[in-house]
């Protein structure tokens, strides 16, 4: 009855390489090449793309997109997405700013920051999780809402946060590396580790690829939700502290920009805005492909109008690229 | 006090020709800045200078601004024009432009004197007009056009530095004055302005006029207001000059417009750059003219568009 | 019926109702604690309905679920597993994005690590996957393979692996061995025998009578949406069976 | 062996309203019932929100976002999105006003317009289905691609376009209605008819619902994204058009409200973002309450700063209504 | 095997692999005209994945199909089934979100209207739908209700309704019973006779051997991704079939 046992089709057991490239779902290596074709035009094109100088300038551009992405990328893969972090990012700067006037102590500042921004995904994911209520929905709500909280407190103007600490965070640094680029790798390296050796990362993964499924086996996926939205929520925070640092204010007009391009990144990242299938790596990659392009196209002196009509084609060529691969 | 931050520019980049310029300024979609670019652009071809103009992707967009100016200062210009989002978001990008001593001219929107401090940076010089005085400006003719009554404000972008200062300006010159019933924010969008007008017209039907703190909304609200049949009723100002407006004004849909000559104000800061790297010592602060256009002047200004209609001397032509 | 003969769980008078659609009209179920319990039904019955109420899927709309003596009202799945009850939906109630051993070790994940910080401990969990799936497949690829690339049966392999794989003290399998081969449903046979002889109770859904007969000791019936008769497999067969799931045997007074 | 045949469990045959709302999912209550509380709570505080001439206003200022929330309607019910709504819509405008500048022709204008702006559409449907992009990255590209494009068209300055016809468009129209509301009013008719009674919408909800299984059974899903996005852009290019005529000009401004407006509409009127069930009606109900609540907020005279945080409320509120109605 | 024996289809050494995992490698079948061609072999032995090349789902990595006689190289379904051939996966490839009679009619709407302009024609659709479920199913609820509500057997009595309405030369139905019950079961059955009747040709994917006994005429056996046996069915039992697909029984030499 065992002689079948050989047991057929082979696998790789050891997933090589080639076995993983064979297999591996494309998109998720868009980022990646994206950047990599990139980095070579641009420096061909203008050597200065490649100076020490300038990748530094580049890093330390992309720390902020980097740790909104590796937000946005739990909850997108748990099937949501979280439009709000730009302006939770946004308040989370005027609260720190505003504490900073009042206390003058940079550490309470910053925890307040976070603790703000926190606080704004808190509620998103229990109104998620607890009401029923579509991501989309909600999350556009917190956008609007967080906002307008934030005109409110600053009634609307910037409030000048000029502190040497915050200074050092942005110019100084180890080696190359200024600390908000070192402050970006960390956040990425935990949040890998979190979502690839940890429970609640596996139950993330779960509930973004079936909630049905992860519910009948005893996984608590409203308490996901409100995970990822509230860690999603405190990143904004940490991506506020960054922001106030390099800017030298805190500005209550929240910088739309960020609000697509952190779903951007991530998708760009090979991550499924349907859920189930994440990596820290890609949305990374995603978010230095964004940043990079900006840098080079202004290093190429491309005109400003230009330039968006650049970005669009460039963006979807870097996406299209994993398909030639084939 | 007159001393310059420009004068330590080195004396072998001091013919015109050498004069290499990065200037970043704002948004893209506004017509304002497009006059702007033209100016700093004419400008540069008269004088036969280098000019490379970036401009962040929009309005809000801070840190994509600093980003371009950080890239921009990679490479070998020996003179940035820089008109900041924000006092302070440029900041950080130029503290290396600074440390270099290449001269920074600054236009339009100042930068935060103490943020500036804090990096050791020390413009050549600010070229632009006081956002607040236009805004003060409109106050008053509206104050003279309808003499009392009800007005509302439609600002640009909530929180917007600009938008905000001359909404300040406006409201401080009509206090006491006139009856400010609501401000609304359109964020520089005629669709929005349009639409808001609509509403607050709606809402108060013995409304007397409208500040915009852009002429695009202006614009907008001039439609509603026409829409509405209320044209001449209602009094509409707003704040640019771009040519659109004039010729409205010219028609009579708009009332009045302070024009602040975005074309000369980059002009201005090229002859800025031109002068710094020529060793000249010139002024740390050139107001850039400002003149409130109404039915009267209106032809005028549309003839003498994209420049000033009323003459000025000019604080950098001299020497 | 009587419920305190010591069972080890009884369903009765389940009602639930899906918008205009009435599931379950009144549904009744008993388990003898060491016993194989068969539940039969036509397509639509709602044998499966029925099995989610029990495991927490749907709340019911009435009636009363008593577990081991004391009542229960599991709100969700977890409360179920927690209790020791593990279920093979149906649907097997994979997710198809994960590879196999993190679907059999999803909620139940092996950890190492120093206080709060806990990392999964892959490499066991592997191995211990491996092993669970061997004993019921033949034709698995590696546990690291995600699901979602799994033939129908292997999937369901997985599935059984997972229920049978916890010591609990009940298993429902709704037809578990559906999209089996010979092979694996022979070992899904001994398996079941393995789970009945260490005394977990086990509740049988299945289309296949004879497997009913092989396998159970009681049978319940049911019929759109009611529990018609029990019976004890010892007095009865086929053509009793077939009758009163079909209707042509009128339902037990007891349930009328 | 037939004797069990009275057909069990019963199911009403004919879906009776009650036997709808017992069983209708309830999302696509949101909009609606949102909208009526909406309309009773602001008319109470403020008689004049419910006064004809207000109505009138508001309608019109919907016109544009119901336009845009139909095609986007379409392009959700296959599990897309389209980011790029708003810019075409621009790009449209911006080819209306250069055509009719040089030609004089408003036909011809319109004509280049919405065909400009079914070309994106085209474009994107294209290498969404057959280069196998994520729609949310192509037409994030094609976001920036028309806008960058509609920039260097206009070279950044608005355009303007004064004609009795566009004039009459905006001003004059039929009893209470202008005429960009009945243009508004009849594009979503149409659009609900090419949903639920032919074969084009079935094919869409078959391929938002399950890719493979329609595919499996011969739909052409490929051409049924094409043709979901060639919609989107020709109705943003209808759009357009009542841009024009409204505002009396065409703008290079990238109308960036409409963006996320549009697919609010859409999620509020209880279109799923994950495809298979669509609704238009509903998406027609979330742009009205979108507008709505603008306007109200604008009557009661919220200041600019409050009215963020407001809308972002009220739109979660409204989302939540359907649940209390459980 | 000779190809020109009047087959209505062959499929032969079809090659087809996902990454790593060699689903198919050297699969072989032949349908002959009117008869029911049964395809059995182990959990992950390759039966859905040849199913899916020849029916267009998966463009297979190397092999031919020959159809009446002619090459064919099906890049989609639907090419497949314009050319005759119905498929009942064993997936269903059903959309949930969809009604029964909006699954049942998919592609194959009928309309009504002038010239370009032209309506669903609803009313006349559901009526079709509701005679094409009931001649198979007992339970089923209205046929405009959502297939996602639908319990495990009634979906795949759609799934098979679906496959069988439309006058086709070639049926395949892959594991077609696995989830229904004894009525249901016993009328594919009887469908399947009338099918045949009406000379079409199945392909009958399934595990229970003494069904395959029951309705087919010949049998190809598949293990491992290779086709190791054809049978007449006259000319074999039940122990010889279990032992070609567990592997007890070595493959005909024609097939090594
Ligand atoms: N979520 C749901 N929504 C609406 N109706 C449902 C739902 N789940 C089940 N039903 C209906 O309830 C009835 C019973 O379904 P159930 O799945 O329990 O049947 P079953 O006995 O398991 O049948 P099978 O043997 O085919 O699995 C069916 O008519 C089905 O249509
Ligand atoms: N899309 C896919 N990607 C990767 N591997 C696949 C894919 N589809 C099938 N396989 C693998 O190919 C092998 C054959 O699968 P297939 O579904 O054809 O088996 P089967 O004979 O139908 O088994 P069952 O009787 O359980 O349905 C299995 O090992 C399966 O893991
Ligand atoms: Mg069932
Ligand atoms: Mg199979």
């Amino acid at each position: 009855m065992t002689t079948a046992s050989p047991v057929l089709p082979e696998v790789e057991e050891q997933t090589s390489l080639r076995a993983r490239l064979a297999s591996a779902p494309w998109p998720e290596l868009a980022a990646p090449i994206g950047l990599v074709v990139l980095v070579i035009v641009f420096g061909v094109l203008d050597s200065t793309f490649v100076s020490g100088g300038n990748i530094e300038a580049m890093l330390q551009a992309s720390a902020i997109l980097v740790v909104l992405a590796v937000g946005q990328t739990f909850v997108v893969a748990t099937a949501g997405i979280d439009l709000s972090m730009a302006s939770t990012m946004t308040l989370g700067a005027i609260v720190l700013g505003l504490t900073y006037r009042s206390t003058d102590s940079i550490w309470l500042a910053m925890l307040a920051g976070v603790l703000a921004a926190g606080a704004v995904g808190v509620l998103s994911g229990t109104i998620i999780a607890k009401g029923g209520v579509t991501d989309f929905i909600v999350t556009l709500g917190a956008l609007s809402a967080a906002s307008g909280l934030a005109l409110i407190l600053s009634d609307g103007k910037p409030i000048p946060v000029l502190n040497r600490f915050m200074l050092k965070l942005a110019s100084g640094g180890i080696g190359p590396f200024s600390w908000s680029v070192i402050v970006a790798a960390i956040v990425a390296v935990l949040a890998h580790i979190a979502l690839f050796n940890s429970r609640f990362g596996l139950h993330v993964l779960a509930t973004g690829g079936s909630v049905e499924s992860a519910r009948a086996v005893g996984v608590r996926t409203a308490r996901v939700k409100i995970a990822v939205y509230t860690l999603s929520g405190l990143l904004a925070g940490i991506a506020a502290i960054l922001l106030v640092a390099r800017v030298g204010a805190a500005e209550p007009a929240s910088n739309t920009s960020f609000l697509l391009n952190s779903v951007a990144a991530v998708v760009l990242g090979g991550v499924s805005l349907f859920g189930g299938r994440a990596t820290i790596i890609g949305p990374v990659m995603g978010a230095l492909l964004l940043t990079a392009l900006v840098n080079g196209l202004t290093l190429l002196g491309l005109s400003q109008f230009y330039q968006p009509l650049a970005v669009g084609i460039v963006v979807v060529l870097a996406a299209l690229l994993t398909r030639f691969q084939k | 006090s007159s001393d310059s931050g420009g004068t330590e520019a080195s004396p072998s980049e001091s013919a015109a020709s050498e004069a290499n310029i990065a200037a970043v300024i704002k948004g893209l979609d506004n017509p304002f800045f497009q006059a702007m670019e033209d100016g700093i652009n004419t400008e540069a071809q008269d004088t036969g200078a280098q000019v490379e103009i970036q401009a962040a992707t929009s309005i809000t967009d801070t840190t994509g601004q600093a980003e371009k100016l950080t890239a921009m200062a990679q490479q070998d210009y020996n003179c940035f024009i820089v008109n900041p989002i924000s006092g302070t978001n440029l900041v950080q990008s130029l503290a290396p432009v600074a440390a270099a001593g290449t001269p920074v001219v600054n236009i339009d929107s100042p930068i935060d004197a103490d943020a500036a401090q804090e990096a050791d940076l020390t413009p050549a010089t600010y070229i632009g007009t006081n956002n607040e005085a236009a805004g003060g400006k409109a106050g008053d003719y509206m104050v003279q056009t309808i003499s009392s009554g009800q007005v509302a404000l439609v600002g640009g972008i909530a929180g917007d530095v600009t938008s905000q200062a001359r909404l300040d300006g406006f409201t401080a010159a009509v206090e006491g004055k006139l009856d400010i019933v609501q401000t609304v924010a359109a964020d520089w969008e005629r669709q929005k302005a349009l639409t808001a007008a609509t509403d607050i017209m709606q809402a108060n039907p013995d409304l007397k006029g409208f500040f915009a703190a852009n002429d695009d909304m202006g614009l907008g609200i001039a439609r509603a207001v026409a829409n509405e049949g209320k044209t001449g009723e209602i009094a509409v100002i707003s704040v640019d000059g771009n040519e659109d407006a004039l010729k409205a004004v010219e028609s009579g849909d708009l009332t009045a417009t302070v024009a602040q000559y975005p074309y000369e104000i980059g002009a201005l800061g090229v002859q800025a750059c031109e002068a710094v790297l020529a060793g000249q010592t010139i002024p740390t602060n050139v107001e850039s003219p400002t003149a409130l256009v109404n039915k009267d002047n209106a032809q005028q200004a549309i003839d003498a568009f994209p420049a000033p209609f009323e003459e000025f001397e000019n604080p950098l032509a001299g020497s | 019926m009587s419920e305190n003969n010591g069972a080890v769980m009884t369903a009765t008078h389940i009602r639930k109702s899906f918008g205009n659609v009435h599931a379950l009209k009144d549904a009744s179920l008993t388990m003898l604690p060491g016993e194989v319990t068969a539940l039969i039904g036509d397509n639509g019955a709602g044998k499966s309905t029925l099995v989610r109420c029990v495991c927490g899927i749907h709340p019911p709309d009435a009636g009363q679920v008593v577990l081991k003596g004391s009542d229960v009202r599991f709100t969700n799945p977890e409360q179920a597993r927690e209790a020791g009850i593990e279920t093979v939906h149906q649907n097997l109630a994979l997710v198809e994005d994960l590879t196999v051993w993190q679907n059999l070790f999803l909620t139940r994940e092996q950890t190492r690590g120093f206080g709060p910080v806990q990392f999964m401990n892959r490499r066991s969990m592997a191995k211990r996957a491996t092993e669970m799936v061997s004993t019921l497949a033949i034709n698995v690829p590696s546990v690291k393979s995600r699901v979602r690339r799994l033939s129908g049966g292997q999937r369901q392999a997985v599935a059984i692996a997972r229920a049978a794989g916890w010591g609990s003290s009940i298993v429902i399998m709704d037809e578990p061995t559906a999209a089996l081969g010979v092979q694996e449903t022979a070992r899904v046979e001994e398996l079941i025998h393995d789970l009945k002889a260490n005394g977990i109770s086990i509740l049988l859904i299945s289309h296949n009578f004879d497997q009913v007969l092989r396998l159970s000791d009681a049978v319940t019936v049911m019929r759109s949406g009611r529990t018609v008769a029990t019976r004890r497999v010892s007095a009865t067969h086929g053509d009793e069976l077939v009758g009163l799931v079909t209707g042509a045997v009128p339902a037990d007074p007891e349930f009328q």
